[in-house]
């Protein structure tokens, strides 16, 4: 039931209103609203037995395993949550000034500036992006005014992996850079040769991951950054994968100018059911320039906003304030509360627990992408053969898996390896959670042999059975009119 | 090991099984020479205990000033039951909801959402959510360069009166796409974009015409002439709008004879905290026809295959996921526990609830500018309809006196000075329904002490 | 899943115990434990993913209808929550000092007990009680105190009316009386004539709720009085049926000499899943020497503990402190929200909904146990009928309806109705939930006639079927042992 | 209205259904001189914004001095995780599970909370919660004289070393039924209750002793030894223990050659914030051949029709709703919601966590005493083995040594004066893991400086 179905006309919550007369007509009538928008009508305990109803019908970390590959679903301290919300932190308005009003939160936000410099291995670092792609964006629009800064206008294409996550290429629009994409070889790298012919006066850049979306560490990086460089080019880090290589391997160390990061996948912050996330960018010496503002400064044990005064050639602001600051908060709790050794196991347990998952699943006979490779902090399984044999295909294993109560890892992502499971199973999870999703796909793909329907059908235990998508695109239905 | 399960039996059973000695070796593809040999200058951790107390002492610091700032943050009452429901795990900590099936939980919310927002603004649809009011009027900005079918300009005319930053803001999201941002100025007397002004620009092509309502003064803009007149000449609008203000003001689906193309605006009113500027959420709305150009998720109604009702993201070519370099904007990551966070608020206050908090907030700040008389040497700015924000003038220098204030743990006002140097001494106030009568009197005392105080020591 | 099955040896939560070598050598051997208890050792992940898989499979206020009737189950303010637990209050000691760490949160309670003397019409209030049975047990001992500071040592008797709560006859047994009980006219009245028979000399008082557990108002309370006050008994008010007359009618006004009130009942304080619940005392004249302590004064605009100084013949101290302190800041949350007008609404509207589900289920061919009388905040349905012609019970009739999405009434109590229902909506749910309960039991009905084993297998989509209460006692298992 | 959900036309068709003219009507019953004329002087309603507003305010004024004091009531550490999860509507806003089925959240929940309490106390079997520790002493006392066949007696002896509010609450709780409390003197050089000073109740009966561990003062009784003179003569043995003090003392079933018959106390230092004393949970433990005796629910596991496990309340023929005036207690609802907090607070910390908890509010306290030696005019009472509290003698008066270090925000601890004159001017005082070095370091200095202070004063 929608919660306008528990609407009646008439029906106010008067404890969360202001109370008294509050006369309007000084405003003239030319500028008033005349009918109410359709704002539901409901007590307040209908609202929360609503609200509180609807969340039950979610999966989600806290409640199930989550091996979403690419995005990093791992424990979100509570914590984190409840320390971010103290009410010093909530009530302060972004305009409060900083010198009186301000200094605790700057303090942290410094703080975690220098803590994400230390584990990208970059110059400096800006906070202000507010997802993954805003940061692809901040990286993309650095490496495009650094070329302009040089006069160097004619470099007008960014090169992308194939395997690259959708938001790359887009984000090379966005910045107005034409794409041209790069093909991977048969082991999950990087075609070098390929890169090779590409690479030219015209190659603004490259934007990679490593480990790649692919789930493998890039290991030719070194090759990759030095075409690039001498092509002229500059290289960014797509920062999502970072989780697999915390502490043992910096981006700044293998050649990147420029990163994003998601702290809402590496670093716990949670991701809300869509977000707030939170992609802060660092960069080389190259690019520190341009850096997006602000940024925060410390001069003389106070801190400050570094704004366009400092930062003149800066490719400006991303966001009215300073981005996501409670989830920066976030952040910066989770990094204190791992310290420098904690960090470090991070990439280790994350690589373990896929390592270990990659071969329990190959052991039950599943197919691995590259199976010669060790896997990084996720691994890429296709079922081409099951889909072919059974004709249950990847999404009917996915909404099985449903059925069986682990979230589903991502399916058809990248896209060129056919009827494939991109899983990652994060350091938070332990082992027999990993052996009871291993026999999870062990018996349904027993039921895929023996009875297909039964896959093509699911999920039969949640809330609704498989939602029609091509419908939802048909019938275009999202608004509720009544 | 903090937040890791593993025992060393578990890592030794593990490792043989991968066939590994050691988690060491797990990282053999990666080129030695690169392999950091340090663990860096981090600092060693601390216990939650540990961190709560740096927290707490941090947060301390901030303290909690009486506030009169808005310009673009506003200060409201948020519902316990707001937070303490949009901070369950299963909604804080889901991802974006890929799994239909398993996320009916959040789409069904954001349906809901959607509707809301829909008939908030009037338009026919909603997304579900952009990262905040700036960046969601450069996605408009960039859809309706997009939209455009009448016209070929990348050209798009944005008044001085448009929250200065969203201005910076807009720019450095559209200019890689050779978009130009015409600025439109206004009346320094009146604070708003005088229609008659853009007669000079009726030869010229633009693609889009940017109304923001209330303006960054606070002002009201003449929405329905201006809205006219971008459709008379095949220009797109769009609205930027408070959705408080909503509840009170004409929604931009009904500005001028045929309302605006796209609506967008800043949604941190509705249940966000002020925290220092973000989390927050943009939101943008747009007609039906526009729908396959509007950028972010958009959730849509659906069957199971028993024909019951449930929900999906739809639409899902128009993004990056899946048309890649040609999506509608680079888009992924949304806002989407501020969106649940205002879901569950609009439930909470539902319409006359919305209204009697908008039509409070606007009280309180008639009723602090009819009291200004008390104190000399303060004027309006502008003499125009408004709704909860002022500009007032002073006839002291605005710095010296909010830094005095703001030790007296009064932050009086947003100095327009950086911003808008021809105003002069000019101080933009904004009550909410938070501030009473007691706070408003403060205000008065306090203002009126720090100036008379600030002329004698300039005397 | 028990939380020991997740658990490994070895396995810790480091960020949640304190750091650093804390010797322990200076605790002789002698005193010191030899084998670590069996806790469970699970991440912080693992805690928090169990306990919110383990809420899910409860129903609650803020999930479900829960008309259980004598429970008062409405809405629990999420304010309430929210503000009785800021830091200032949490954090304070029990034993700070009050004139410099105190004064806040004595404000609120001292404004708690002027408030409850209000609605309750006594002389004074202590809110020490930790729950309604500890609030009786105060009464009944204050009763006892009474007599015995009059040296009228003979009352060994207290009455108590058939249809009693369990803890009415429970408590007098703790303080040292011996029970006897009053039965219950047709009407569902007390047996005036019965009661006349039985009061005497021997007897110390009576208890009695009004409206009683019967789900009707006790019309010849005036009588009742009189009869024991003349006979020289006391008047104990079982204050759980309060939110049926709140502003209506007033305790004292009827003549009670003390009265508890059901804090988690009334006053809208959540129930936690069996508690912690607030039993506040109020009394007459009468009893006025006899309160126990603390109670907390006013003198010259500051506040203070009351104790035995002030009031030398107390029954004493009932708990450490002064009992559920947060609990009595959430009552005092409500009661300030709802306003005298507030108030007086809940009695109307808790009223109405009762009688409209009444009159809803008597329509649908139920049968009331009391039909020629108006229902107070509930009232009850007999399932006997039912129960002879298809074999399905009233127990069944309840198991059926959590299948619907409703948690069951009140079932087996009071035992004077055979096969009974005590139902209680209360005044915060709407008229289509009842509605939609109304609907619910229709359809049982029709499912008891065609299909009985439906309802005795019943529950059927629950985390459990129907659990074998009997074998729990037979087989005890009351800790787990691996 | 407030919490009210019915509009204007859903009362009339109500009123309809119900054939009655009014909401008056409904009250017709109520004789007429008994109705209630006006509506009685509460305060007008407030708005949770409002309320937040002045809550907020008396909240501060409470304000958060740096504590020392324990005395039964202990700052621990309360992970956030604890209450973010309790505080679930699920758990939050359920009753006592009565409906099995429906409540298998809270039960198997309790289920493992008296797993671990039954470990932790080294006993058979738990109940789900009492109201408190000093409650639950008192319902240990009515159930061992019950208990104890071997005699009729109705005498307990409890030592001065239990805290003196829990003997006043137990003499409130027993008196009535004719129980008498023998109090046992302690010795006011060791702190503790000299084991050979029971043999001159040798030849009398008791149903039972009272055994402390530590007792009020933080001092280890010799639990052995007087656990075994209760079993020799016949006497049950009621322990009183802390729990986080289980975590390194040795568990009271183990006590002497055979343990105590109940174990029992106060539950606030797991998971319960101070909070001015309450909510907190008392917990008690017993033998398996007490357990029909014991107060309380009890959770039982069992099978469903399917024969899988589930849980639901058991031994209820114990309890006031079916055995009423023969139930071993009046005790309906308990804590439920802080034994829910105490569970995750048992399963975050582990055996190993909690371990740590025990030793390094010991090792705090130690190193307080260790650096005492810098105060003159301190010095311990006591030099006899100790649990994370002491008591300090000092050369000045308490009372307004206390005072003044509470307008320095330092509460130095507790003045035992009142309840034992004898022992002087002397302080209880307690750390715990909440202490670190610096505060320990204030509350030296703080103390010497207000000492030295006074001490000049006088003279
Ligand atoms: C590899 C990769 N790059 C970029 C992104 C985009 O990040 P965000 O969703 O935070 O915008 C994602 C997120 O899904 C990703 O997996
Ligand atoms: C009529 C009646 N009296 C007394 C009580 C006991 O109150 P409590 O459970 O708070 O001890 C109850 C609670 O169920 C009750 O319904």
């Amino acid at each position: 039931m929608l919660i306008f179905e528990h609407s009646r006309s008439g029906r106010t919550n008067p404890v969360q209103a202001p109370r008294g007369e509050a006369a309007k007509s000084d405003i003239p009538q030319r500028f008033r609203r005349r009918h109410r928008p359709l704002l539901p009508e409901v007590s307040e305990m209908q609202a929360v037995r609503h609200y509180t109803r609807l969340s039950r019908q979610n999966y989600a970390i806290d409640t199930h395993f989550y091996p979403l590959g690419s995005c990093t679903m791992k424990y979100n301290p509570r914590g984190c949550n409840t320390l971010a919300s103290l009410p010093g932190f909530l009530g302060r308005h972004p305009l409060a000034p900083t010198p009186t009003h301000g200094q605790g939160v700057l303090a942290c936000l410094f703080e975690l500036q220098e803590m994400l410099k230390q584990v990208t291995g970059m110059q400096e670092v800006s906070l202000t992006p507010m997802a993954g792609a805003q940061g692809e964006f901040a990286g993309v629009a650095m490496i495009r005014a650094y070329h302009e800064s040089r006069g160097d206008e004619e470099r007008a294409e960014l090169l992308v992996p194939d395997a690259a996550h959708g938001t790359n290429p887009a984000t090379a629009i966005m910045c107005g850079y034409k794409v041209r994409e790069i093909p991977t070889d048969a082991a999950g790298d990087v075609d070098i040769e390929a890169l090779r012919q590409v690479a030219g006066p015209q190659t603004a850049g490259i934007m990679l991951t490593n480990p790649s979306t692919l789930g493998v560490f890039e290991r030719r990086i070194h090759e990759i950054a030095d075409i690039i460089h001498s092509a002229g080019g500059l290289l960014y880090y797509d920062g999502a994968n970072l989780n697999a290589i915390l502490g043992k391997v910096r981006p700044g160390d293998m050649g990147f100018d420029v990163i994003h990061l998601n702290l809402h996948k590496t670093f716990a912050t949670p991701h809300g059911g869509g977000g707030p996330g939170s992609g802060p960018v660092g960069v080389g010496k190259r690019l520190l320039p341009f850096l997006p503002i602000p940024v925060v400064g410390r001069k003389g044990g106070s801190y400050y906003w570094l704004t366009e005064q400092e930062y003149p050639q800066s490719i400006g602001r991303l966001s009215a304030h300073m981005g996501n600051i409670g989830i920066l908060l976030r952040a910066y709790i989770y990094i204190r509360m791992l310290g420098a050794e904690g960090i470090e196991r991070i990439a280790e347990f994350a690589t373990l627990n896929a390592n270990y998952l990659m071969k329990r699943l190959a052991q039950n006979g599943f197919e691995m992408a590259f199976p010669e490779r060790r896997a990084s902090h996720e691994f890429i399984l296709t079922l081409k053969n099951e889909a072919k044999q059974t004709g249950a295909n990847a999404m009917d294993f996915a909404k099985r898996l449903l059925d069986y109560g682990y979230h589903a890892p991502t399916t058809y992502f990248p896209l060129l390896v056919p009827e494939c499971f991109l899983i990652e199973p994060t350091e938070t999870e332990d082992k027999a959670t990993l052996d009871g999703f291993a026999e999870a796909m062990s018996a349904i793909l027993q039921e895929a042999r023996t009875n297909p329907e039964l896959l093509k059908q699911a999920p039969h235990s949640l809330p609704v059975k498989r939602l029609d998508d091509v419908k939802a695109v048909r019938k275009l239905d999202v608004v509720w009119r009544g | 090991m903090p937040f890791i399960p593993h025992t060393a039996d578990e890592v030794r059973e593990m490792l043989a099984l991968i066939g590994a000695q050691n988690i060491d070796e797990l990282f053999s593809e990666i080129p030695l020479e690169l392999r950091l040999r340090e663990s860096g200058k981090l600092p060693p951790a601390l216990t939650e205990m540990e961190v709560g107390r740096l927290m707490q002492e941090r947060a301390l610091q901030d303290s909690q000033p009486l506030c009169f700032i808005g310009a673009g943050a506003y200060e409201h009452h948020i519902p316990a039951a707001v937070w303490e429901i949009a901070a369950r795990g299963e909604f804080y900590s889901a991802y974006t909801p890929y799994q239909a099936e398993a996320s009916q939980g959040t789409l069904q919310l954001l349906y809901e959402f959607q509707t809301m927002m829909a008939s908030l603004t009037g338009m026919d649809v909603s997304n579900a959510s952009l990262y905040d009011g700036a960046s969601a009027l450069a996605e408009a900005v960039l859809m309706a360069v997009r939209v455009n079918h009448k016209s070929k300009s990348r050209r798009v005319l944005m008044p001085m009166t448009v929250h200065p930053v969203y201005r910076q803001v807009v720019r450095t999201i559209v200019h890689n796409q050779g978009i130009e941002l015409v600025e439109l100025p206004y009346c320094t007397e009146c604070g708003n974009t005088v229609p008659d002004s853009l007669h000079r620009f009726a030869d010229e092509d633009f693609a889009a015409l940017i109304i923001p309502q209330p303006n960054f003064f606070g002002i009201l803009e003449e929405v329905d002439l201006l809205t006219d007149w971008a459709y008379a000449n095949g220009i797109l609008a769009i609205g930027l709008v408070n959705p408080t203000a909503l509840a009170l003001l004409s929604p931009p689906d009904e500005w001028g004879g045929q309302g605006v193309d796209i609506a967008c605006g800043e949604g941190q009113p509705f249940g966000a905290p002020l925290s220092s500027g973000g989390p927050y959420f943009g939101f943008l709305c747009c007609r039906e026809s526009h729908v396959r150009q509007m950028p972010g998720r958009i959730i849509g109604r659906t069957t199971d295959t028993d024909g019951k009702a449930g929900y999906t993201l739809t639409l899902q070519a128009r993004e990056q996921h899946i048309r890649r370099s040609r999506a509608t904007s680079n888009i992924c990551t949304n806002q989407g526990l501020m969106t649940t966070a205002a879901t569950i608020y609009m439930a909470l206050l539902g319409p006359a609830g919305l209204e009697q908090v908008a039509a409070c907030c606007h009280a309180a700040t008639r009723k602090l500018v009819e009291n200004l008389g008390a104190i000399e040497g303060v004027e309006m700015q502008f003499d125009r309809p408004f709704f909860h924000e002022v500009v007032l003038v002073l006839d002291v220098p605005v710095q010296p006196l909010l830094d005095r204030l703001a030790q007296q743990q009064l932050l009086a006002g947003y100095h327009l000075g950086a911003d808008y140097p021809e105003l002069g001494n000019a101080l933009l106030v904004c009550c909410t329904e938070t501030k009473s009568d007691d706070d408003l009197q403060q205000f008065i005392t306090l203002l009126s002490e720090a100036m008379a105080d600030l002329r004698r020591s300039r005397c």
